[in-house]
Parts: structure tokens; C-alpha cells; sequence
């Protein structure tokens, strides 16, 4: 059982990343990868936001969404948002310091495709409660590891003399595609 | 114990310290003219007090010392005073100086005692006569001497640190008073240490001049504790942070001076110059400077008159040889450019080499291919490929995060460059431009 | 000149020069170091050519072509003079099967060069080495005719013959007629065969073009590492890691996993960890930096060769490492002089 | 709910929408014809703007796919901006983004279950990414930016141009990585039998190589266009006073 949690949350992070083969969640890792610093909240705010949201779904798919399948989409995203911005306004209150860290990430991260795509991958496959809550953990740190990687490296970029076509956006996209095709490395890592 | 004493990193340059490491020191005969700028020390510059025309006996003040850091400049020769005014400055600049016809034929007699004798002064007193007879570091640094004879009361100084590492490649300068002089090192240290109020003093000496490490220990006073320790041959192994690394294991916080650690470092020649001033009775007139070079006919040690021009210098020592191209004041590692065949000699010219093509050669420069070989090589441990990348960017506050003001200029990163990327060049301009932002902001 | 001038200006008639100090240079220069590497790999160029006969050259040549002919189109002009693209298509040509059509290695040189390299801004500023890059992309474009091994050389029937379809019309499948054989890492994930070491070492194996002459390629790494053009840490590091890793894993279970010999020599370990991973431009500047770098390569290869789906994994462990490189710059730059209490182990005193 | 600030948040985060929130500043007229270019080409979501990502990477993989994909995007956006168009007034203020993305969802749902109910093969090709146009900033993103202030023709036109980019955007990706990675075109084989695939333009590195490679060819051809021809733009009549103004 630890076993097959632990081959989830490898799966989820490294095997199929969410960002460099799924291409979730891509806006952040287009947008937000240009500081390590900043990547890394983004990364902490994102891993936060999905362990919540696998815990949502966990909840819809098992009391709400038998009664009413075609409801899911809908109910997905008005209950992710919803609490989202509760969790806002609690750390807001609660930890300001935590807020000015995380804070202006997370309406960001409402609608990231990463987190909705959490909610449809996990209910899609079937996961339990625990299986999600890997998942979620996995796709977090897969999403976080390509953030800071990208950062790290466009960091690098700036201050090299990349041809001006190539700047912007053209570069982020092949690197990221080469990050991809790095993590192909793992492609096929499974429990033995 | 002769343990293998150093520091980490550095570089090896080779040497060729072999054209002039054997070769006695001569004296060079009067020039016709002797240029005495009144900047010759770091600090305030020296106040004028002669005019054109004013005879000078070798010896006379001729500008005094301008408040504490200062040291007073004297006559290196008796003659006249033909001209005060801008004169090429071995720094590159121009800068006031005063101009002195040598009298062909003055016999150039030491005056009467200027400065005392040493036994019976009190430190205070010592200190002021060091002041009195213009002496600086003889190194290269040309940082007034007296003012690190008075550390401030609240450090200790237990350790006088001897430099005679010289591990600029060319230069035979200390080595030569080492081997000629060793009596009047050791004599140098005796009132160093009775000024200081310090009981231990270590000489450290590169490897590679073992007729010094031998000429020192014969010599060694036997009332004294003084040692004498061999250096790993490498650059900068003479450069002061590097020296007290190696010899007492400590390290000097950035920002700070080696007497916060308890340390204070002399030359070998400032000290055989405070011995020999004594001594005489006279301040500083002359020093032991190498001409030396590939590009140089006769590679010679001379004792010069502080002012000489290089032009009567290397005329001495046989002129150019065919395809000499560049004069270089100092060591090659750290040295400037001689523009100018009409800059003198200063107090702090350590030596002068005469660079052919071969060494000064133009290189193409490549991108950095970040091999690494800069952070193996700087003694400081600072990154010098990040810090060169930033330069370019013209990220100087970054720099400054990356520590820039640890970065001595020592040339280590420049010289293994394999992309000739002009590292020590852009951080000396870095340090420059933010000085330069930071008076503006103020 | 005759003795009689004394005025020096007139003994020479130099034109002084200014220059910044230091007025000395070491004797290295970047185009040096990366033809020495060139030069390098001429014996491995042999021991390929001596096991795999006239295709090892075609595939090399045309890895080459591909990496140069594209640096001179897109890159700086005068970029070709300093070697980095040469290197980049001759190691792209020598991990490649000697059977590979070669409009494909010329792909794989013309995309490291171009994605890899140029993108980046040529020259220092790539962050991936390029000729693994086209690797992957030709891994993963042609993984079929990618893991299409010629047999070993003993195999083959005569030495001049080509060991695949080499001279397949660009963009046609090659056709496969040709005698093919397993890499010794196949054999022992997929049948638990190991092969015997002492074959390993001098290279009578299938495999790629210029990976299987184990010892030839470490003694060609030992001359750069004592000419100081690669950083001995990171090969060190990763045999060591890669020793270690997979001898615990074979004390655990000697029939499943592999002996820590065969781990080393088997595969494109020893071309990867002294050619690939010790690549200046895409490895870290910290000497610290290079153990952890080396170590993570290791530990990614035995990783990658145990559980993954992949029998070799060195190319996806050094390009995994690569995109790390600038974190792990960051996170092992030297502490300066003085600075001491906060000074890494690497600094700490002798 | 989420509140306007998070809105604005939204709007300024994604990528490009700077330059498309300011060409509709209120007090700036446009005209029709330029209102249905912008999206197009001008200021095409994907190849422009860089919205839309997500599923222009991840299911380009074939025309079929992409066109499915550009259609059902397509219908949700034109969907949308009607019906945010013409309740913008009875759409508080405070709830918009909500009310935005409920809009959206329930046309994404619509178009989940008719394309599982007509094409359930590429339905099935797609999975989860059908679902996921909810999230598609350039949807919410014309919502917010255009459709909710302006009147139901122009807000349409706005909704037909940049569903016609998203459109071309996708179908050029799909060609693209459909006629290397499997020689063919809508399945039809276009090199014949010999031709060797290049899988990876099917895999994930693939769609970020290929978008990678489009974007710096597009720009070297802009450059080139843009030295050739300097301050001169071919946009209908009042555009390029406008712009410049």
C-alpha cells in the first residue's frame, strides 16, 4: 500500500510531470519562472493548493458528484475557487507574513489548469482519499521542480547573449522542451 | 620546522627570475635630471617647499609630509631645481613634480646626520623619524610605514610578519637585499619589534631563493626570536592576506587590516631601508630596483636615486633589445604600463621588465566557457566567472553582493583565463564605477 | 644595432604598448583546450573504427557534418575556429548505433548545435551539452532505429562491411537486413545475462559507435585530466557514486543486479562521465559543485538502469544534471577569504 | 467567490494580456473589421499572447485532434461572449469573474458531452483537456477584457477572431507535429510507407520544441518584415493612427 503511495507520488512528479508532460499549469511555469525566489513560493503556493484541492475532490466524488455526474465540471471549479479564497482570507488573518509570501500566488493558482486538471486526473483514475492526497503531493513537487529548474536557468539566460529572436518566450520554450525531453529519462519508472 | 607553508589556490607563472636572480647589485651613476614627484605614497601628497631655481643638497626636504598619512620627499641628488610642474607619472597620470638638474659635479656628500640614532628613542620618537625619513612600503603598496608602527589601543600585535616572499615572476629586488643585506633585514626587524613591542617575528621567504632562506639563517641574531620560513613558490604568495595565511594561519576579515588579526607585515627591503636610515643618518634617497626582461639588452639589480627617469635606466642596462614592446612598472602580474619613457622611478618601483611581443601579444577573447580555472586560481575564493559575467551586464551593486571588495586585483583570474576574458581589468573598473555611483548618491 | 646606442629609444623602436595587468598569460586558450579534446578522441575514433569498421567513420562524419555545417550557418561567424562545434558532432557520432542511416546523425548534430547551443547564444551559454541533447531528440524521434545494435564485432562477417542501413535516402526508414546484436546492458535487464567484463573493457561488445572501448576511453580521460582540460571530480564522483550504488545493490542480490565492474564499464558510462558529464560550458564552475554534480549523475544512472524502462540511462542522468547546474552554482559558490565560520568544507583549512 | 481584485490579478498576470487590456481602454474606439483581425493574427491568443497553452502543446499531436479541439474551444468562447454580452448589465459586478467561469463551464460541458456523444475516439484522444478549456485564460480572459463591455455584435466578432486564432494556432501546431511525427495529414498519408516517423514530434518535447521554433520564425520573419517595410502597417483604415496614437 506505502509502496504503491510512494510509486504515485514518483509517477505524478517525475514520470509524468504535470508541467513538462501533461502540459498543465503551464501559465505560472511561462510566467512566474523568471527569479528562483519567487519560483519557489509559486512552487510552496502550488503544492498547497492541490493537496487542498485533492482533498475537495476526494469529498465531491464521494458524497455529491454519484447523484449528479454532469455537475462536475461545474462544482470542480466553483468549489475550488470558493475555497481557495477561503484559505486567502484565513492566512491573510492568521499569518500575514505567510500571505505576503504566498498570497498573491494563490487567485493566481485558482485558475491554473494544473488544479482543475488535478481534480479531473485524480476522480478519472479512480484514486481514494490517501492516493489523491500523493498524487496532489507529487504533481506539487513535479510542478515545483520544473518552476525552479526553469528559474535556475533562465536566471542563467539573462545574463547571457541569447540572440534576440530567441529571447522571451521562444527560449522558455525549448528549454522547456529539453527539460521534457530530459525527464523521458524516467519514462517507465515503476515499482520493480 | 620547515613545513611547506601557503595558501590555497593561486597561480604559477613561470618564474624567470633566473636573468637577474644572480646578478650583484650595482649602482647606477647620477642621471642628468631627477623628476621627484610629490605623490609617491599612498595618502595625502607631500607640500611643496622649494622653488625654481632653489639649490638642493642630496638629502634636503624638499616638500613635507601633508598631515599623518603623509611622508615628506627628499632631494635624491644635489642640484637645482629646474622646473616644478606636470610630469608623466608612473601611474599613467600626470602629476605634479619637481624637476632637478643633477650637478655633474657635486661629489654628492652625505650631509651631517638627519636622522637619529635608533638606540635610546622611545617608540613614539622612532615612529616620528621613520615619518621624518619618507619611508614607505618598498613592495609596491608605497603605504607610509609609520602609520602601521601605531596600532590603535584596542589591538594587539603579537607577530611581525617579514615579507620576502616576492612572488611576482621577474622581480629579484628582495632577493638580491636578502642575499647582500641580510644583516641589515635582521637589523630592521630588531627596531621594528623594539617599536612595536612585539617579541616574535617570522621571515617568509618563496622556495625558490634558497641562497635568502640560507644568507637569512647565518644572520640570525641570536637574542631575537626570529624565524625564517620557506613559501611554496606561487602567486600572489607575497600579496599580505596570502603571507599571513600562510605563516600563521589566520585570515584577515574583509574590510579589516592584518593588525586586527595581531600581525604586521614589512617588507624586506622597507626594513633594510628603516635600518639603513638609521644607519646612514639619511632618509630614503635610493632603492634596489631589477631591470630585467626579455626585452631588455643587459638585466641588471641597481641601486637607483628615487627619481631617475626610465630612460636613463634602461639606457644603463644596454637599451632595448630588438622587439621589446611594452615596459611594465612593478611585476607583470600586477604592474602598469609604462606609457611614458620619461616617468621616474618612484619609492614603491619595485622593478622594471621590458615585455617583448611574445608576452604582449594581442589574444583574441572568447566567450567564458566557465571552466572553472578562475575559481581554482583566485587565493580570495571568489567566483571570478560570476563576477565577470555581471561586470559585462554592468551589474555592479550584484558584484558587490559577490563580494567584489574582497577581489585584491591580483591578476590570478586574468592570467589562467583560457578565453582571455580581461577579468581583474572589468573588477578594477567595477570597483571603480561604484565608488564612482556611491559619491553620487552621497 | 650596434653596441654603441645607449638611447633605448632608439635600440628598438618599440611602439609601447598599454595594457591592463597582468602583462603574463597562462599558456592555455579555449580553442587549445577544446582541439586538445578533438585530439582526445582520436583513439576512441580508432577503437570505433576498429570494431565497427567503415560505418563508426560514416556515422561520425556525419554527426560532424551536421553540428558544423549548422554552427557556420546560424553561429557566429568565426565560432567553427574554436572547436566546441567539432566536439559536439564527433561525441554526438561516437554515442550513436553504428547502423543509424545518416541522415539521422546529421539531424542530431544539426539540432544540438541549434537547440542545444545556438538558441543559447552560442558558445559558454548552452546549459545542456548538446550533443546529448540530439541525442534525446534522436532517442526519442527514431527510438526504433536508435536501439538497433550492429552484433558485436565478432559477429560480423567481414570488417569492411556497413553494420546497418548507413546510407538510407534522407527521411526513409533504413531497411533492416543488417546482423543485429544487444548491448550488454539489454542483455542484463531484459535476460539477466551478464557479460563478461574483462569484453566490456576492450570493447568487443554491441553498442554504440565509440562507447564500448571501455579502457581506451578512460586512458584518453586521464591524459585530460592531467592536462587539467577536465575537472577529475566529476568522473571520479560519478564512478564512485555509480561503484558504490551498484555494489550494495549486488551484495543484495548478485543474480538480479550487476556487478559494480560491469555497472562501469558497461554502456556509454565511461564516455558520458569523461567526455559528456565533464563538459566545461554545462557542468558546475564549484569544485564542490562537481562532486555533488558527479554524485547525482551517479546515483540517476544506477537509478534509471535499475527501475526505469530504459536499459542506459547516463544521457538522461547528464542532461537531468545539467538543468541543475545553475542551482547547484548557486548553492556551492565559494565563501571569500575571511569570511571564515561560514566557509564550506571545501575551503575549510587545510 | 473570487472577488474583482483577483480578476484584475488574473488579467495582468497572464501573459500578453497587458498589450490586449490596454488596445480596449474605454474611451478608444475600434473598428469592427479590426475587432475580428486582432485575434486573429494581430493578437493571436496563442502564437501572440501566449494563452491558451496548455491545450495548444497537449493535443496537437494530430490535425484531427487540434481541429476537434480549436472547434470545441471555438464554440465555448463565441458561447460565452454572448451570453456575457448581453447580461453584462445583470451581472454584479463583484461575482462577474464567477459568474464568467460558470458561463464557461456549463458551454464546456455542453461541448464535453456532445463530442462524447459524436466523435467519442477523439473525444477519448482529448480526455481530461475537453474539461480543462474551463480554464483557458484566453477565454476568461476576452470575457473579462472585451465581452463584458461591449455591445453583443462587436463582443462576438471579438469571440469569431479569436476563436479563428485559436483556430489556426492549434491546426498549425497539429500540421506541423501530424506530418513529421506520423507522415501523414488527417490521417492521409502524405510521404508514403518509407518515410521515418519522428516520434518525438508527437511527445510532449515535441510541442514545446515545435511552438518554440514557431515563435522564433515568426519573429525573424516579423524582423525581417518589420526592416524591410519600417513604420508601415497593413491594418485596415484607423488602426495605425490609433496605435500610434
Amino acid at each position: 500500500m506505502s509502496a504503491d503511495l510512494f510509486w504515485i507520488l514518483v509517477s505524478a512528479m517525475l514520470v509524468n510531470n504535470f508541467t513538462l508532460h501533461l502540459f498543465l499549469g503551464l501559465c505560472p511555469f511561462m510566467g512566474v519562472s523568471a527569479k528562483i525566489a519567487t519560483a519557489l513560493r509559486m512552487g510552496a503556493a502550488n503544492i498547497f493548493v492541490l493537496t487542498i484541492t485533492s482533498l475537495v475532490a476526494s469529498f465531491l466524488n464521494a458524497y455529491v458528484l454519484p447523484h449528479a455526474p454532469y455537475l462536475r465540471l461545474i462544482s470542480f471549479i466553483v468549489v475550488i475557487a470558493s475555497l481557495v479564497q477561503i484559505v486567502e482570507m484565513t492566512i491573510k488573518k492568521v499569518s500575514p507574513t505567510l500571505f505576503r509570501e504566498l498570497g498573491i500566488y494563490l487567485p493566481l493558482i485558482t485558475t491554473n489548469c494544473a488544479i482543475l486538471g488535478l481534480a479531473i486526473f485524480q476522480t478519472n483514475r479512480g484514486y481514494g482519499f490517501l492516493e489523491g492526497l500523493a498524487f496532489a503531493l507529487g504533481a506539487g513537487l513535479g510542478l515545483t521542480l520544473a518552476l525552479v529548474l526553469m528559474a535556475s536557468i533562465r536566471e542563467r539566460a539573462e545574463l547571457a547573449d541569447i540572440p534576440a529572436l530567441a529571447k522571451g518566450m521562444g527560449l522558455v520554450l525549448i528549454v522547456a522542451g529539453s527539460l521534457s525531453l530530459a525527464f523521458m529519462g524516467f519514462a517507465g519508472l515503476a515499482t520493480p | 620546522m620547515r613545513a611547506r607553508l601557503s595558501f590555497r589556490h593561486g597561480v604559477h607563472p613561470p618564474e624567470h627570475k633566473e636573468l637577474t636572480a644572480g646578478v650583484a647589485v650595482r649602482r647606477m651613476p647620477y642621471p642628468d635630471e631627477i623628476i621627484l614627484p610629490l605623490r609617491q605614497h599612498t595618502g595625502k601628497p607631500a607640500r611643496l617647499l622649494v622653488k625654481v631655481g632653489d639649490r638642493v643638497e642630496r638629502g634636503d626636504k624638499i616638500a613635507e609630509a601633508d598631515g599623518f598619512v603623509s611622508v615628506p620627499i627628499h632631494a635624491s641628488s644635489a642640484g637645482s631645481v629646474r622646473d616644478i610642474g606636470l610630469w608623466p607619472h608612473p601611474d599613467g597620470s600626470m602629476a605634479e613634480a619637481v624637476r632637478i638638474t643633477v650637478d655633474r659635479f657635486s661629489p654628492q656628500i652625505p650631509r651631517p646626520r638627519i636622522i637619529p640614532h635608533w638606540e635610546g628613542l622611545t617608540p613614539d620618537q622612532i615612529v616620528k623619524a621613520v615619518q621624518r625619513a619618507g619611508v614607505v612600503g618598498l613592495g609596491g603598496a608605497s603605504f607610509p610605514t609609520h602609520v602601521k608602527l601605531l596600532p590603535p589601543d584596542d589591538v594587539t600585535v603579537d607577530t611581525l610578519v617579514v615579507n620576502g616572499a616576492e612572488c611576482e615572476p621577474y622581480l629579484t629586488t628582495d632577493h638580491r637585499v636578502m642575499v647582500e643585506y641580510p644583516e641589515r633585514v635582521h637589523h630592521g626587524i630588531r627596531i621594528m619589534l623594539h617599536t612595536l613591542g612585539v617579541s616574535r617575528a617570522i621571515i617568509g621567504v618563496e622556495r625558490n631563493k634558497p641562497d635568502a632562506i640560507e644568507a637569512l639563517d647565518r644572520t640570525l641574531p641570536a637574542d631575537l626570536d626570529v624565524t625564517v620560513q620557506g613559501l611554496t613558490v606561487k602567486y600572489p604568495q607575497g600579496y599580505e592576506k596570502m603571507l599571513i595565511r600562510a605563516l600563521t594561519r589566520r585570515e584577515v576579515p574583509p574590510g579589516k587590516l592584518p593588525m586586527h588579526v595581531g600581525v604586521i607585515v614589512q617588507n624586506v627591503a622597507s626594513l633594510a631601508c628603516i635600518a639603513e636610515v638609521f644607519e646612514t643618518g639619511l632618509p630614503l634617497l635610493e632603492r634596489v630596483v631589477t631591470v630585467t626582461g626579455p626585452g631588455l639588452r643587459k638585466p641588471s639589480n641597481l641601486i637607483v636615486p628615487v627619481g631617475s627617469k626610465i630612460r636613463d635606466i634602461l639606457g644603463f642596462c644596454g637599451g632595448l633589445a630588438d622587439g621589446a614592446t611594452e615596459i611594465v612598472f612593478g611585476g607583470p602580474m600586477m604592474g602598469a604600463s609604462q606609457p611614458d619613457l620619461d616617468a621616474p622611478v618612484i619609492k614603491s618601483t619595485t622593478g622594471i621588465v621590458v615585455l617583448t611581443r611574445a608576452e604582449s601579444r594581442p589574444r583574441r577573447t572568447y566567450p567564458c566557457i566557465r571552466c572553472g580555472h578562475c575559481l581554482d586560481a583566485c587565493p580570495v575564493f571568489l567566483n571570478p566567472s560570476l563576477l565577470g559575467v555581471l561586470a559585462q551586464a554592468g551589474r555592479y551593486e550584484e558584484m558587490e553582493e559577490a563580494d567584489l571588495a574582497t577581489c585584491m586585483l591580483c591578476g590570478c583570474c586574468s592570467y589562467v583565463c583560457p578565453s582571455n576574458i580581461p577579468l581583474s581589468q572589468m573588477f578594477a573598473l567595477a570597483k571603480a564605477g561604484l565608488q564612482r555611483r556611491k559619491q553620487q548618491a552621497a | 644595432m650596434s653596441e654603441a646606442t645607449r638611447d633605448p629609444i632608439s635600440a628598438g623602436d618599440p611602439l609601447l604598448q598599454l595594457r591592463a595587468s597582468p602583462h603574463l598569460k597562462a599558456p592555455d586558450s579555449t580553442p587549445k583546450i577544446m582541439w586538445n579534446v578533438v585530439g582526445s578522441l582520436i583513439p576512441v575514433i580508432a577503437a570505433a573504427t576498429w570494431y565497427f569498421g567503415p560505418s563508426a567513420l560514416l556515422v561520425i562524419g556525419a554527426a560532424t557534418l551536421g553540428a558544423v555545417l549548422t554552427e557556420r550557418a546560424f553561429g557566429t561567424p568565426g565560432s567553427l575556429a574554436d572547436g566546441s562545434a567539432a566536439i559536439t558532432g564527433i561525441l554526438l557520432g561516437l554515442c550513436l548505433p553504428a547502423g543509424v542511416p545518416l541522415w539521422i546523425a546529421f539531424i542530431g548534430g544539426a539540432f544540438g548545435i541549434g537547440f542545444g547551443k545556438l538558441v543559447f547564444g552560442g558558445l559558454g551559454q548552452n546549459v545542456f551539452n548538446p550533443a546529448l541533447l540530439g541525442r534525446a531528440f534522436l532517442q526519442a524521434a527514431f527510438p526504433a532505429v536508435m536501439t538497433t545494435w550492429p552484433g558485436s564485432p565478432g559477429e560480423i562477417p567481414s570488417w569492411s562491411q556497413l553494420r546497418g542501413d548507413n546510407l538510407a535516402i534522407p527521411f526513409a526508414s533504413p531497411s533492416t537486413d543488417a546482423v543485429t546484436g544487444a548491448t550488454p546492458l539489454g542483455l542484463m535487464k531484459f535476460e539477466s545475462t551478464p557479460t563478461d567484463v574483462t569484453r566490456l573493457m576492450i570493447g568487443d561488445i554491441s553498442g554504440s559507435v565509440g562507447e564500448t572501448a571501455g579502457v581506451v576511453i578512460l586512458l584518453c580521460g586521464i591524459y585530460l585530466a592531467a592536462r587539467n582540460y577536465l575537472n577529475w571530480r566529476i568522473p571520479v564522483s560519478i564512478f564512485a557514486a555509480v561503484a558504490l550504488f551498484s555494489g550494495i545493490l549486488h551484495l543484495l542480490d548478485p543474480a538480479r543486479f550487476a556487478s559494480p565492474l560491469f555497472a562501469l564499464f558497461s554502456g556509454g558510462l565511461m564516455l558520458g562521465a569523461l567526455y559528456m558529464a565533464t563538459d566545461m560550458v554545462t557542468s558546475p564552475v564549484t569544485n564542490a559543485g562537481a562532486w555533488i554534480f558527479g554524485i547525482g549523475i551517479g546515483i540517476l544512472v544506477v537509478v534509471i538502469r535499475t527501475w526505469g524502462g530504459l536499459p542506459e540511462g547516463v544521457m538522461y542522468a547528464i542532461l537531468l544534471m545539467n538543468a541543475l547546474v545553475p542551482f547547484i552554482n548557486r548553492a556551492t559558490q565559494p565563501r571569500p577569504y575571511g569570511s571564515r565560520g561560514r566557509r564550506a568544507g571545501r575551503e575549510a583549512p587545510a | 467567490m473570487t472577488g474583482p481584485e483577483n480578476a484584475t490579478e488574473l488579467v495582468r498576470h497572464a501573459p500578453g494580456a497587458h498589450e490586449a487590456g490596454a488596445a480596449i481602454l474605454p474611451g478608444r474606439t475600434t473598428t469592427p473589421g479590426y475587432d475580428f483581425l486582432r485575434g486573429v493574427w494581430r493578437e493571436n491568443p496563442v502564437l501572440v499572447q501566449m494563452l491558451g497553452l496548455c491545450p495548444a502543446l497537449a493535443v496537437t499531436n494530430t490535425v484531427a485532434n487540434s481541429l476537434a479541439m480549436g472547434l470545441a474551444t471555438f464554440f465555448v468562447l463565441t458561447g460565452s461572449s454572448l451570453l456575457v454580452s448581453t447580461f453584462k448589465n445583470w451581472i454584479p459586478k463583484e461575482v462577474r469573474i464567477a459568474s464568467f467561469i460558470l458561463i464557461i463551464a456549463t458551454f464546456v460541458t455542453i461541448a464535453d458531452l456532445t463530442l462524447a456523444a459524436v466523435v467519442p475516439d477523439i473525444h477519448k484522444a482529448l480526455g481530461a483537456f475537453i474539461a480543462l478549456i474551463v480554464v483557458n485564460c484566453m477565454i476568461l480572459g476576452r470575457q473579462e477584457a472585451f465581452a463584458s463591455k461591449r455591445p453583443v455584435g462587436r463582443a462576438l466578432l471579438d469571440a469569431f477572431g479569436t476563436g479563428f486564432g485559436f483556430i489556426i494556432a492549434m491546426v498549425m501546431m497539429g500540421s506541423i507535429r501530424e506530418l513529421l511525427g506520423n507522415g501523414s495529414l488527417l490521417g492521409y498519408s502524405v510521404f508514403g510507407d518509407s518515410f521515418e516517423p519522428w516520434i518525438i514530434m508527437i511527445l510532449p518535447p515535441g510541442g514545446f520544441l515545435t511552438l518554440g521554433l514557431i515563435l522564433i520564425v515568426f519573429g525573424w520573419w516579423r524582423g525581417r518584415k518589420a526592416a524591410e517595410v519600417p513604420r508601415v502597417r497593413r491594418w485596415p483604415h484607423g488602426v495605425a493612427s490609433r496605435r500610434a496614437a
